[in-house]
């Protein structure tokens, strides 16, 4: 069939942008969907967003992939679980004239005009960088991750590692786990950790599951200001936690322009003008100091 | 005829927890004869069998097979060893058809693949050399128990057999499939070959065996040669005393109250406008052949099958949508089928003697369990079952002592109307007359008693009127007085409807 | 005699056999003292290995741990006693949070309307799981498949896939943390009177009876006049009922209703149930084996992480250990089983 | 049947029971038609709905999305057959994949090689199953639940917690995704063989026979004199063989294979298997209805994306669609059920 052109998909005559993103429950995932429907409301598109329910579920994003295409939208908005494995359907979305946009992290691949992305490495390098300095670089610090073999939970946990290993040496990571970024798991592991640590100086979570695992696993410990906490995301959760000082700080990305930048790349796209080639949505570190900047409070989200 | 037997064992023992089974028993089978095995229940039979068959191993004993020492290491070894047996639970493919269960293990094949045309043209061909009426391509689950006993006979005898064991094959079967049943007996029986017959009925007994050996509470007692001895003589070896039979029912008194009435009960597969009235302290019988309908009457009165029809307890129209309805209503219904129908096979005696009563048994909601067990126990001790403890699970009983189980959880029950649906079945000679007795007490009582049973005998023993039934409908009905067998077995085979009686109904007294 | 393949035991239903004199009852205790035995062995084990692993903190952790599961494991029991299973526990307990969100902060109700409204929530979906298998004559499969679907959608839905916190709900974070018993969170003590009360239910009242005849013999216990579809209902209700239960319990430990949250949990309930000696065939299950399952699970993942054994590895020892405690108690119990 | 032994016309004997006479197997065919008609509601209501749901683009999509769990359940149906349950086919998959990846990219092996080699390896998670179930008197549900565990450690320990790829490996990516017949992508083709394979077996073969026999009643079948251990373990090594094959076509259409996936895959499969009609209590299924079955489960998916209805409506959606599904089926089934 045709190759899609404008007045392709979804009711009406707005041009028609689909996004498959890598989840959809978590906060961070519907934080970039707000950002995305800000954007759709504001350029007059209409959007769908969807994702699998984890970060495994690679061919489930493909299925997704793929009726997202047969719907011919205008535009295409991809954030790829695996560059590899999404390949021919990158193909199949040029070859139809589809415009891709990636975001999130970058697809592998010559199709997508543009990347709108968070440098998940260079920000979890952070969130190490305020350890070392929290902790004075010396002890013994855990990792909470909260999965072990998505390229995102992958990299959250290298980036603030390998900083480790090259700036700190007398700070020891003694521990790694993976409790699936489920906070009632993620509590009871980090407990664990916890338990066979006495002395730890500090303890990472590596999103919000994990992150508000800690701090619970903290509390309910009895071991609030015994060690430095640091988290990732934001949540209601960890914003209570850093103001009452449970937790150091967190990382934050900006999902919310994430998905903003997103939509306007593909509207950019759609009517023909140049985008930039990466769009770099940003990361923060906040604390209770920074976290009502304006800058930052307009990336956190509850 | 050589000398060596074709079967022997001697010496054989077997001990279950609690139980001695059987101690230091032996058996002889000759070449061309038919040795029945007699006992009361619980006595061993079924074990002894199972122990030929491969099922379970002796303590202690040997088995000769022409001679042979052999020990059957399972059933398929026992098969080879030209051992085949019906047994008396039956082992049934429930969801395969007739002729899956028939030849299961031994499918026809072409190409390494099953052939199933030849399969159904082999089980048919078996069937109709059997004469066994049965559709091979009916799935087991739709089959009455009767249908179901023919199939394991046919099974039974689809192996190339020289030792046949038949547990309890009539138990589930009325007359005209006994008669079929002997037929095949008889055919089976050549000179290298022999047949163990396993029955609680004794003209059976007397009509087919030539020699007929006696078990008592697990011990040999004695070999008898059948036309030198007589029932009499046999039943007071298995139980050690007298029993009185052909007896009939007083006639009963007019004017007792209708406490049931059926009128114009049909279901979409068989039944057809069967009416009925039940008097208070009335054994009503039901008799006819197999798939006449008596069960499915049953089964519709207590709301067990949709049905219409009107059912009216002492004179009120009342709706019974399922069992619990019909308990409520003081209906109870013990069925044919004890298996599927009656026990928790996985739980106590108690949990099944008790199960319709529990209710009752509770205090603020909770289970009295001391009262429950002290009154299964006093249901033990009344039916005379054969268990180290109301404690042991049910399916470790043997299987007259599983149907008074089930007659136990009804008599404790106490309902004002009790539909026993084939209560003897593989209960022996003694404890059948227990039974008639009970049933005649209850119903002295002014309990109400509708008696499907298979064995006319039976029926005349104890029925003071009797329903008798044909493809779905009432044939007709008989007072008991001046009835014979014959004029039953008339009614009972009046196929094709309009023929007989113009209104057939049971209902007696003034009408609505 | 040569020994016999013994043909007549089927895995599932047990068999006749050695000890059975003494009776079921006799013997379930003697199974669940041991199955407690195997329990010990895993403790004992954890001690050595790790100096941590016996302080109180860490099994306080532990009990904390097993709380959430262990409450919808008891109900999952009686489900699975009449034969039946229940998948919609895991998502089933977040909607039930979702909705006790829903009724403290959204609605602003007083704090036991809302707990009583989060447990009655699950009621409701045990009612509705109940009269599917019942009335619709729905495998249980199917029907709580689908009503583990839908609760999904609907916790997604109602709470507009966010999180709801309850940090303006004074006390209700006590529910689960709080210390009615000095040292113990009271989410374990909820945990442990819940295990009381199931108990007695499943082995002293009528709606345990029934349920386990229900399993042994479904039309047995029909015609022998129960009310097999009421009782049924019941009992799918009372175990949604432990659902609701966990959802609160859980809502108040993390402070907050997780939409996301759930799936997966069913599978660890049904696990623990299974573990404890309950048959999937139904007709037997205690509550002790429940429980005891329940802790085999959490005590195994709480005792690898804290030896730090590599996630990878734990699942793989969860695995085995499962298998071997589970064999050990099949080779206890002999050819009885 | 008395003196004269032709009581009734009717050759099947004294059975006017309306319908049972024509045999069990026309009514399943008629069975497995009306379930096929709940499939074309489904796609006709879609049709409507959708102007890109007919298109083959979209078609051949929902068919590629059934392949690979379509696959699992074929080999689930027979076990499930037997009256057991694989809850180890999902991540026993992944375990296939990886393996494949060591064979192929890691050894660097010949593609056929590599390929039977994973499923091979399929057939050996099968094989352990059939052993602990069989001959260790593990209930299924613990025996696969352990395997669940185990390969999913060991997909994440052999695999070092990466995705391997086949990039290097020339045609892999044409198991899945090449068109033998064009338009139509291979691992489409490969379920479809791999249907009528498994469905001559189940319904023609003795395994398949076997299987069923042992689902309607153990006991029975081995006095029967049928080997019951050595059966079962047969039918969890040819379940295994198809998670093999699973594992293998879904590294060729990742390119990859991904440690992380799996988990809840076994539950797609095991619904697919009992929304065809098959019943876990084991004795009946059939493999038509497992593929309609997983049809129905990816076309409700698929059409609901393409509808655009919001994701947490969609679980809903489908919650409600299975019920229905199912009591249609039921319904129509009538008393028989
Ligand atoms: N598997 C078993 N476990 C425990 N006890 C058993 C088992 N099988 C049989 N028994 C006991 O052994 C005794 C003999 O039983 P058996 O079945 O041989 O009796 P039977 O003579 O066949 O009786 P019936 O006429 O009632 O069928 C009974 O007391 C029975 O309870
Ligand atoms: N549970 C069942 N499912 C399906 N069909 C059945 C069932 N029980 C009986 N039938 C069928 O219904 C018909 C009527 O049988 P029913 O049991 O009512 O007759 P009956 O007079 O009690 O004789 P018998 O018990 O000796 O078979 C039979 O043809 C039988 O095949
Ligand atoms: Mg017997
Ligand atoms: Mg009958």
């Amino acid at each position: 069939d045709d190759g899609g052109g404008s007045g392709g998909g979804g009711e009406g005559d707005k041009p028609y942008v689909a996004l498959v993103s890598k989840g959809f429950q978590h906060q961070f995932w519907q934080a970039v969907k707000k950002g995305a429907d800000e954007a759709a409301a504001e350029l007059d598109v209409e959007v769908t967003f969807e994702g699998p329910e984890t970060e495994t579920e690679v061919d489930k994003q493909l299925s997704m992939l793929q009726t997202a295409l047969d719907k011919s939208p205008d535009a295409l908005g991809f954030a790829a679980l695996d560059s590899e494995a999404s390949i021919p359907l990158m193909t199949d979305a040029q070859s139809r004239g589809i415009p891709v946009i990636a975001f999130d992290s970058g697809v592998d691949s010559e199709v997508p005009l543009t990347t709108v992305s968070t440098d998940n490495v260079a920000a979890a390098a952070e969130a190490a960088k305020h350890m070392v300095e929290l902790t004075g670089g010396k002890g013994k610090i855990a990792v909470l991750g909260h999965d072990q073999t998505s390229q995102t939970g992958q990299q959250r946990v290298s980036g603030f590692v390998d900083y480790i290993e090259e700036n700190a040496p007398d700070l020891e990571i003694v521990d790694t786990q993976y409790a699936g970024g489920d906070q009632l798991k993620s509590a009871d592991a980090a407990k664990s950790i916890l338990q066979a640590n006495p002395d730890l100086k500090g303890l990472y979570g590596t999103n919000e599951g994990a992150a508000t695992g800690v701090v619970k696993a903290v509390q309910e410990l009895g071991k609030a200001g015994d060690l430095t906490v640091i988290g990732f995301d934001s949540g209601k959760a960890q914003l209570d936690a850093i103001k009452d000082g449970v937790m150091a700080g967190a990382i934050t990305q900006n999902p919310v322009g994430i998905g903003y930048e997103t939509v306007k790349a593909a509207v950019a796209a759609i009517d023909g003008e140049e985008v930039e080639p990466v769009i770099d949505s940003g990361f923060f570190w906040y604390d209770k100091e920074t976290m009502d900047d304006p800058e930052i409070a307009e990336v956190l989200y509850e | 005829m050589s000398t060596t037997p074709l079967l022997r064992a001697s010496g054989v023992s077997k001990e279950f927890p609690g139980v001695r089974a059987l101690d230091d028993v032996q058996l002889e089978l000759r070449h061309g004869e038919v040795l029945a095995l007699v006992g009361e229940n619980g006595a061993g039979k079924s074990t002894l069998m199972k122990i030929l068959s491969g099922i379970h191993p002796a303590d202690a004993g040997t088995l000769e097979i022409e001679g042979a020492p052999f020990a059957p290491s399972g059933p398929r070894a026992a098969n080879e060893l030209g051992i085949s047996t019906i047994h008396q639970e039956f082992h049934l493919m429930p969801d395969l058809s007739v002729a899956q269960n028939v030849f299961a293990g031994r499918e026809p094949r072409r190409a390494g693949f099953m052939d199933d045309r030849a399969l159904v043209r082999q089980a048919a061909d078996l069937l109709r050399r059997l004469d066994i009426p049965l559709d091979p391509r009916r799935r087991v689950s739709e089959l009455s128990v009767a249908e179901q006993q023919m199939v394991e006979i046919a099974k039974a005898l689809s192996f190339d057999t020289r030792v046949l064991i038949m547990d309890e094959p009539t138990a589930a079967l009325n007359d005209a499939e006994v008669r079929t049943l002997f037929r095949l007996v008889r055919d089976f029986v050549t000179p290298r070959t022999g047949v163990v017959y396993i029955s609680h009925r004794m003209d059976e007994i007397n009509e087919i065996s030539d020699r007929i050996t006696v078990l008592r509470d697990g011990r040999y007692i004695d070999t008898l040669d059948t036309p030198a001895t007589t029932t009499r003589e046999v039943i007071a070896l298995m139980v050690g005393r007298q029993i009185a039979t052909d007896v009939r029912p007083a006639p009963a008194p007019a004017d007792r109250p209708v406490v049931l009435r059926v009128e114009g009960l049909s279901t979409k597969k068989l039944l057809r406008d069967v009416s009925f009235d039940l008097h208070e302290g009335e054994i009503l019988g039901f008799a006819g052949l197999m798939g006449a309908g008596r069960t499915e009457v049953a089964r519709a009165l207590v709301g067990a099958d949709p049905s219409t029809g009107a059912v009216e307890v002492r004179g009120r129209r009342v709706t019974i949508r399922n069992p619990a309805d019909a308990v409520g209503h003081g209906i109870g219904y013990l069925s044919e089928d004890r298996k599927r129908y009656g026990l928790l096979l996985d739980q106590d005696v108690a949990s099944n003697v008790m199960l319709s009563s529990l209710r009752r048994e509770t205090r603020a909601g909770f289970v009295r369990d001391g009262a429950v067990r002290r009154t299964a126990a006093d249901m033990v001790r009344r039916l005379g079952i054969k268990t180290p403890s109301v404690r042991q699970r049910a399916k470790n009983l043997s299987g007259g002592n599983q149907q008074k189980i089930v007659l136990a959880k009804w008599l404790v029950r106490d309902c004002d109307v009790l539909v026993v649906d084939e209560p003897t079945r593989g209960i022996d000679v003694g404890a059948k007359e227990e039974i008639y007795e009970l049933l005649e007490s209850l119903a002295a009582q002014g309990k109400a008693i509708v008696m499907i049973s298979s064995e006319l005998p039976e029926v005349l023993r104890l029925a003071e009127r009797i329903v008798v039934m044909c493809e779905g409908r009432v044939t007709g009905v008989r007072d008991n007085a001046g009835t014979t067998q014959h004029d039953l077995m008339e009614l009972a085979t009046r196929f094709g409807g309009t023929a007989g009686e113009p209104h057939p109904s049971a209902t007696t007294g003034d009408a609505r | 005699m040569t020994s016999p393949t013994t043909p007549t035991t089927s895995t599932a239903g047990p068999a006749p056999a050695t000890g059975t004199t003494r009776g079921p009852r006799y013997r379930q205790q003697l199974q669940q003292i041991l199955a407690f035995a195997g329990l010990v062995v895993i403790f004992a084990f954890f001690s050595f290995a790790s100096p941590f692993f016996l302080e109180w903190a860490n099994i306080k952790g532990i009990l904390l741990a097993t709380a959430v599961t262990g409450i919808m494991a008891l109900g999952a029991t009686f489900v699975i006693a009449t034969g039946g299973i229940d998948l919609s526990v895991g998502t089933g307990m977040t909607l039930c949070a979702v909705m006790t969100g829903v009724f403290l902060t959204n609605l602003g109700l007083p704090l036991a309307v809302g707990v009583l409204g989060g447990i009655a929530t699950g009621a409701l979906l045990g009612l509705l799981n109940g009269l599917n298998v019942s009335f619709l004559r729905i495998p249980p499969f199917i029907a709580t498949l689908a009503m583990m679907m839908v609760a999904q959608g609907l916790s997604l839905i109602i709470s507009g896939t966010k999180p709801i916190y309850f940090s303006d709900v004074a006390g209700f974070s006590q529910i689960a943390l709080g210390e009615l018993v000095p040292g113990l969170p009271n989410a374990v003590l909820i945990f442990f009177v819940a295990a009381v009360v199931a108990g007695v239910l499943l082995s002293k009242s009528l709606i345990g009876r029934y349920a386990l005849s229900i399993g042994s013999n479904e039309e047995a216990t029909a015609i022998s006049g129960i009310n097999v579809r009421r009782w049924k209902v019941a009992v799918y209700t009372l175990a949604g009922t432990f659902t609701g239960l966990a959802g609160v319990v859980m809502a108040s430990r993390l402070n907050s209703a997780q939409p996301g949250l759930g799936l997966g949990y069913e599978l660890e309930a049904i696990a623990a149930v299974v573990i404890g000696g309950t048959s999937l065939r139904g007709g037997r299950g205690t509550i002790l084996g429940t429980v005891i399952g329940a802790l085999i699970m959490s005590t195994l993942t709480n005792g690898l992480r804290i030896m730090s054994i590599p996630q990878e590895w734990q699942k793989v020892a969860v695995g085995v250990v499962i298998l071997l405690a589970v064999y050990a108690d099949i080779l206890r119990r002999g050819k009885d089983a």
